[in-house]
């Protein structure tokens, strides 16, 4: 395929343009602090209570996060990046807050600034941590209840709020909206690719994210193929297509819930039975697994992953794949909130399996797996250039090790971040997707 | 006191303090070759259980000497079987043990004629001879 | 009333009761928050034996985590066992918790207790070590990972000098272990020994919420 | 013996030879529990040593204590010590009666003024003194007034070193120890229900040999028989080491004489020289005859929970009591979660953006 696609480096520039610092919200110190709690305390529930109320501090955390093993710096153990949000809980919120209020001192303005760059530069809420911990405490969940309390307080990161900012209130993403997604389609008509697009009734839903749509239109090309080849009765709705949430990334609930609501809104009135999502880990792990608690009534949908989609017409042999003989390795890079947030794991490999590759795992792989890197919207956040860069060496030292020919991996976002950090370093693995592959091995 | 005997309390323990004592006995007789003072062991100082003593008097045997000294009461003076131990026990008149030495010496000072016991003999002796 | 008369008599009443209200007070208070029931569709539906698995699971982390870990996983190991059979086989121990449960269990050997009592001192002096050298926990500690060391270490050494009968007289060896046993059990709903109780539901709860997502904690 | 001989010429006038003495100065370094190179000191202080005087006084006591004394070791050495003394007044020995007898101890106090021993068995009643008189004058006074002139006084029995059993629980008699009343004397405590006899007579030694007040702990009681607790020098010691016990007086434990501690033996709180000295003639003492030690020698021993319950068992208190705890931490912890809730909520309702 030779879709038109935006370049890597016209992409770096445009993430480059948007570090811009515009000007937040103009709140008080006290209203900050004020409003970090109030956000807290939204979101404190009988769960993060225990995992408060249990939390030894050995500081194993430490060792699962790429940020720490990368730097070595002791302020990014996870357990460390939640500390407001556990001293508040202590002091407001817990049962022994009395007791706990005369010996420990309150949060302020400077913990909210300085806890901006542990829990937005810092963390990519991949969960690693989470499953390193002896006492089970989902460390990511306290993490992003502190993304929602600074983003209360109006300390989101100016290049997230920009994109926070567009999503909610034009409905785009990158510039990508209704026109482009139309473009793209007609294009790829031209090329023979059809895609049913705006269909009033259909049985699955297909979503695609702003970054496929400019950076990965062979991916989403992909996807169309092998939906077409399996026979679906599908659909892409141009006013509900994205499935990237930047208001769970940033910690924004009511960005989060608008955003949910229009795929939701969309699905229902086309009566789809299936909302497919497209190779974005933290769309499916927003719709999977939040949208029905975020929306207060179950889902009269299933939300399933391509990569599920793909797995499960190979099975029922309704997709035939061209088994490869050459001996290609390639490694299966888990997205963290497809795999160990989101159970995806085994589909992924099946499929690879299928099609005759040969699949070398990571020392780190499935639930265990390093993030890209980028995950969480970090991707565009400037300040956190370095760690970034510094946590993709170590993944990119698993993937040298395995010796594969190819990195192949679900989630575009997951991508853009492992050829931005091969484009730093003049790494040579080719870095390809999911569908992709799936789509260049169809059989006929 | 037989009907003691018949209660089926039995006890195989020993405290330990058996061999150390033989220890400090075989450092006393070394010191006592060497020329240096004698030592005298307090065998009522010792914690010991029932039996115990009696295997210390066995394990030290008998040697060649052996005194009956009968001044308040009967006294026993064994020389063991290792030359230079000696067992002491004193007994009261009721021949109930008061106490238990083990001395390590060349010859216990109480076998020895003592100074004011032989003027008491010589001032005997001569109102005898005068009479 | 004397040290002991006052450690085994009205102290003991005290510090359990204290130990009682407030284990009480912290897990009812946590828990009653309650969360949202989950109304995701679940991968797994079998989300009590995912918990269950959990408890079990995280006893023993994962491969690529354990070559990280091993001196905690290690010592981790060594100081609960080493803990739990000095505190619940040793014959004394026993007839302490027999006065209050109304049943006992056989002991060990009183050699094997000292041995582990030893082992347990040592480890929990080797955590205290670390946790005041090792970067990232000297960073994050607070005077509650050091109260919470300090008011298990003292009674096991106390322990330890009672039973060698060591450093002074019984009675206020024992009394001394004793009131240093319940300073442990004052603290313990403050502070983080109340792992011993919160770590099972923790875990539990990891593992339902990752059960229902197909994700093995 | 005349008051104004000393022990050697005294010895010499009985037919003791120097033989003798020297078995008796090892006798008595032994009973004081010296050790034997202190013989010779001995015997050089109890050559010249003057006869004290004693008077022995019995107030709320049962008896034990003196008939421990006269059933110790018959004859010869201790009898010697105690013809060395001159017990001047003890009324259930002296054949003196009544006003005689009153009068013999006024005289003795009189003549050895500054230097006479007083020998105490028995708690004084403080709280009503017309409990316990002699002759008309109460336990209480009578102490006193004999306490003035003494050089030190042996309170010899738990109830006159501690109180004892008339000071146990609920105590109707206001019953207190010797050193709770006469605070401006030295006072030795031989405490035991009975006390060893020969720790009795090895104190009344210690005087006759050296005039002085032996070394006390810090119960007032002689250092060298009171030094060190039953349990470290038990025989069964061992037992206790490797952690065998006897689970009743009737199991094969028992038969086999191990550790008597699970049966409550509070050896190990007790101070007294029972494990070495032992009773009736050295013959045994209570843990050798299968029973623990009920620590008689110990203040407010009978007061301390059953002889039979484990020194490591906890007086726990009520179960209610428990179960109140738990109901007071959980309507608590049911509070603090309802208001962090009701927090939770207006949080979830505020409108601002």
């Amino acid at each position: 395929m030779n879709t038109e696609a935006m370049s890597l480096q016209d992409f770096r520039g445009k993430l480059r343009e948007m570090s811009v610092d515009i000007p937040g919200r103009d709140l008080t110190d006290d209203d900050r602090v004020r409003r970090a709690k109030r956000a807290f305390a939204q979101k404190l529930n009988g769960h993060r209570a225990v995992d408060m109320d249990t939390c030894l501090q050995c500081g194993m955390c430490a060792e699962a996060c790429h940020f720490y093993e990368a730097t070595q710096d002791e302020r990014y153990a996870p357990v460390y990046k939640f500390r407001p949000l556990r001293r508040f809980y202590r002091r407001e919120m817990s049962p022994m807050r009395w007791f706990y209020r005369a010996f420990t001192r309150d949060i302020t303005v400077a913990d909210l600034k300085e806890w901006q760059h542990l829990v937005y530069d810092a963390c990519t809420g991949c969960g690693r941590c989470d499953m390193i911990c002896p006492m089970g405490i989902k460390i990511s969940a306290a993490i992003r209840v502190m993304r929602h309390g600074l983003a209360g307080a109006g300390f989101v990161p100016s290049e997230m709020r920009i994109i926070r900012d567009e999503q909610r209130d034009k409905n785009t993403l990158f510039g990508v909206g209704a026109e482009q997604l139309k473009a793209l389609v007609q294009k790829l008509g031209a090329e023979g690719i059809n895609v049913p697009l705006d269909r009033e009734q259909a049985d699955v839903m297909l979503l695609t994210t702003a970054i496929e749509v400019l950076l990965f239109p062979d991916a989403f090309a992909a996807t169309a193929k092998i939906l077409n080849k399996a026979g679906a009765d599908w659909t892409i709705r141009s006013d509900a297509f994205e499935a990237a949430n930047v208001g769970i990334i940033t910690g924004d609930d009511p960005t989060m819930i608008l955003a949910i609501r229009r795929i939701v809104e969309k699905a229902n009135a086309i009566g789809a039975k299936t909302v497919l999502m497209p190779e974005s880990g933290h769309a499916y792990q927003t719709l999977r697994w939040e949208g029905a608690n975020e929306m207060g009534e179950r889902l009269s949908f299933d939300v399933i992953s391509i990569a599920e989609f793909v797995a499960a017409e190979v099975e029922a042999g309704r997709l035939s794949l061209k088994t490869q003989s050459n001996g290609a390795s390639v490694t299966y890079h888990d997205p963290c909130r497809l795999s160990r947030k989101g159970g995806v794991t085994q589909q992924p490999r099946d499929v690879l399996t299928a099609l005759g590759l040969e699949v070398r795992e990571t020392t780190s792989n499935q639930r265990e797996n390093y993030c890209c890197g980028g995950g969480c919207g970090e991707f565009v956040l400037k300040s956190a250039a370095d760690l970034r860069q510094k946590a993709f060496e170590i993944k990119k030292h698993e993937i040298d090790e395995t010796g594969a020919d190819a990195v192949v991996t679900g989630c575009s976002n997951c991508r853009v971040n492992l050829m931005i950090g091969a484009d730093n370093s003049g790494w040579q693995t080719p870095v390809t997707s999911l569908v992709e592959t799936v789509a260049a091995n169809l059989a006929d | 006191m037989s009907s003691l005997d018949t209660i089926p309390v039995t006890t195989e323990v020993a405290t330990g303090n058996v061999e150390p004592l033989l220890h400090e006995i075989r450092h006393a007789l070394k010191r006592l070759a060497e020329g240096k003072e004698g030592t005298v062991i307090d065998l009522k100082r010792l914690p010991l259980a029932p039996g115990e003593e009696e295997r210390i008097a066995a394990t030290l045997g008998t040697g060649e000497v052996r005194a009956d000294v009968d001044a308040l009461g009967p006294t026993l003076i064994q020389e063991t079987s290792y030359p230079g131990v000696w067992l002491i026990t004193h007994k009261n008149a009721d021949e109930v043990v008061v106490a238990r030495f083990i001395e390590v010496t060349y010859i216990p000072e109480l076998l020895r004629s003592q100074q004011a016991d032989i003027d008491a003999g010589i001032n005997r002796l001569e109102n005898e001879l005068k009479n | 009333m004397t040290l002991l008369e006052f450690a085994s008599g009205p102290g003991l009443q005290w510090a359990l009761w204290i130990f009682v209200f407030g284990i009480t007070w912290r897990v009812v208070g946590a828990v009653f928050l309650l969360s949202r029931k989950d109304i995701s569709k679940p991968r797994h539906t079998n989300t009590i034996s995912a918990g269950l698995g959990a408890v079990w699971s995280r006893s023993s982390p994962a491969h690529a985590f354990e070559k990280k870990i091993r001196f905690q996983h290690v010592t981790g190991y060594a100081w609960h066992f080493a803990l739990f059979i000095s505190v619940l086989f040793f014959a004394p121990h026993i007839l302490f918790f027999e006065s209050l449960l109304g049943f006992s269990w056989p002991h060990l050997p009183n050699t094997i207790i000292l041995i582990t009592s030893i082992i347990a001192t040592a480890v929990l002096i080797a955590l205290l070590i670390r946790r005041a050298t090792h970067p990232v926990q000297r960073f994050i500690s607070n005077a509650d990972d050091y109260i919470s060391i300090f008011v298990v270490l003292v009674p096991l050494l106390t322990g330890i000098l009672a039973f060698a009968h060591f450093g002074a007289r019984y009675e206020t060896l024992l009394a001394v272990h004793l009131l240093s046993v319940e300073v442990m059990l004052i603290w313990f709903p403050f502070g983080k020994l109340m792992h011993m109780i919160m770590t099972m539901p923790a875990r539990f709860q990891a593992g339902t919420a990752f059960g229902r997502r197909g994700v093995k904690a | 013996m005349r008051k104004d001989q000393n022990l050697g010429e005294y010895l010499r006038m009985q037919g003791v030879s120097r033989r003798g003495f020297l078995k008796f100065c090892s006798a008595t370094a032994s009973l004081m529990a010296l050790p034997p190179s202190a013989v010779s000191q001995v015997a050089e202080a109890l050559a010249t040593a003057r006869r004290p005087s004693v008077i022995w006084m019995s107030f709320q006591e049962c008896t034990g204590c003196t008939e421990s004394l006269t059933r110790s070791h018959a004859p010869t050495v201790e009898s010697l010590i105690f013809d060395a003394i001159s017990l001047d007044y003890h009324h259930t020995l002296q054949a003196a009666a009544g006003h005689g007898a009153e009068a013999a101890r006024e005289a003795a106090m009189e003549e050895n003024k500054g230097e006479y021993i007083l020998v105490v068995d028995g708690s004084i009643p403080n709280g009503n003194n017309g409990y316990s008189t002699i002759a008309g004058i109460s336990n209480h006074d009578m102490l006193i007034e004999a306490a003035e002139n003494c050089f030190a006084i042996v309170a010899v029995g738990t109830c006159a070193a501690f109180g004892g059993l008339p000071n146990a629980n609920p105590n109707p008699t206001g019953a207190v120890s010797v050193s709770e009343i006469i605070k401006d004397k030295p006072i030795i405590n031989v405490s035991g229900c009975p006390p060893i006899p020969v720790v009795i007579t090895g104190v009344l030694a210690h005087f006759l040999t050296f005039g002085t007040i032996p070394e006390l702990d810090a119960l007032g009681r002689p250092a060298a028989f009171f030094g060190q607790n039953i349990h470290d020098r038990c025989y069964r010691r061992p037992f206790y080491e490797r952690g065998q016990f006897a689970d009743t007086f009737d199991d094969e434990g028992a038969r086999k004489g191990w550790c008597l501690y699970k049966l409550g033996c509070k050896g190990p709180t007790t101070y007294n020289a029972c494990a070495t000295l032992k009773w009736n003639q050295g013959t045994s003492f209570p843990i050798q005859s299968g029973h623990g030690c009920i620590g008689c020698s110990e203040p407010n021993f009978w007061d301390k929970g059953g002889f039979y319950d484990p020194i490591s068992a906890g007086q726990w208190g009520s179960r209610d009591a428990l179960l109140g705890a738990a109901a007071a931490g959980a309507a608590l912890g049911v509070g603090s979660a309802l208001a962090a809730r009701a927090r939770k909520k207006k949080a979830q309702a505020a409108e601002e953006i």
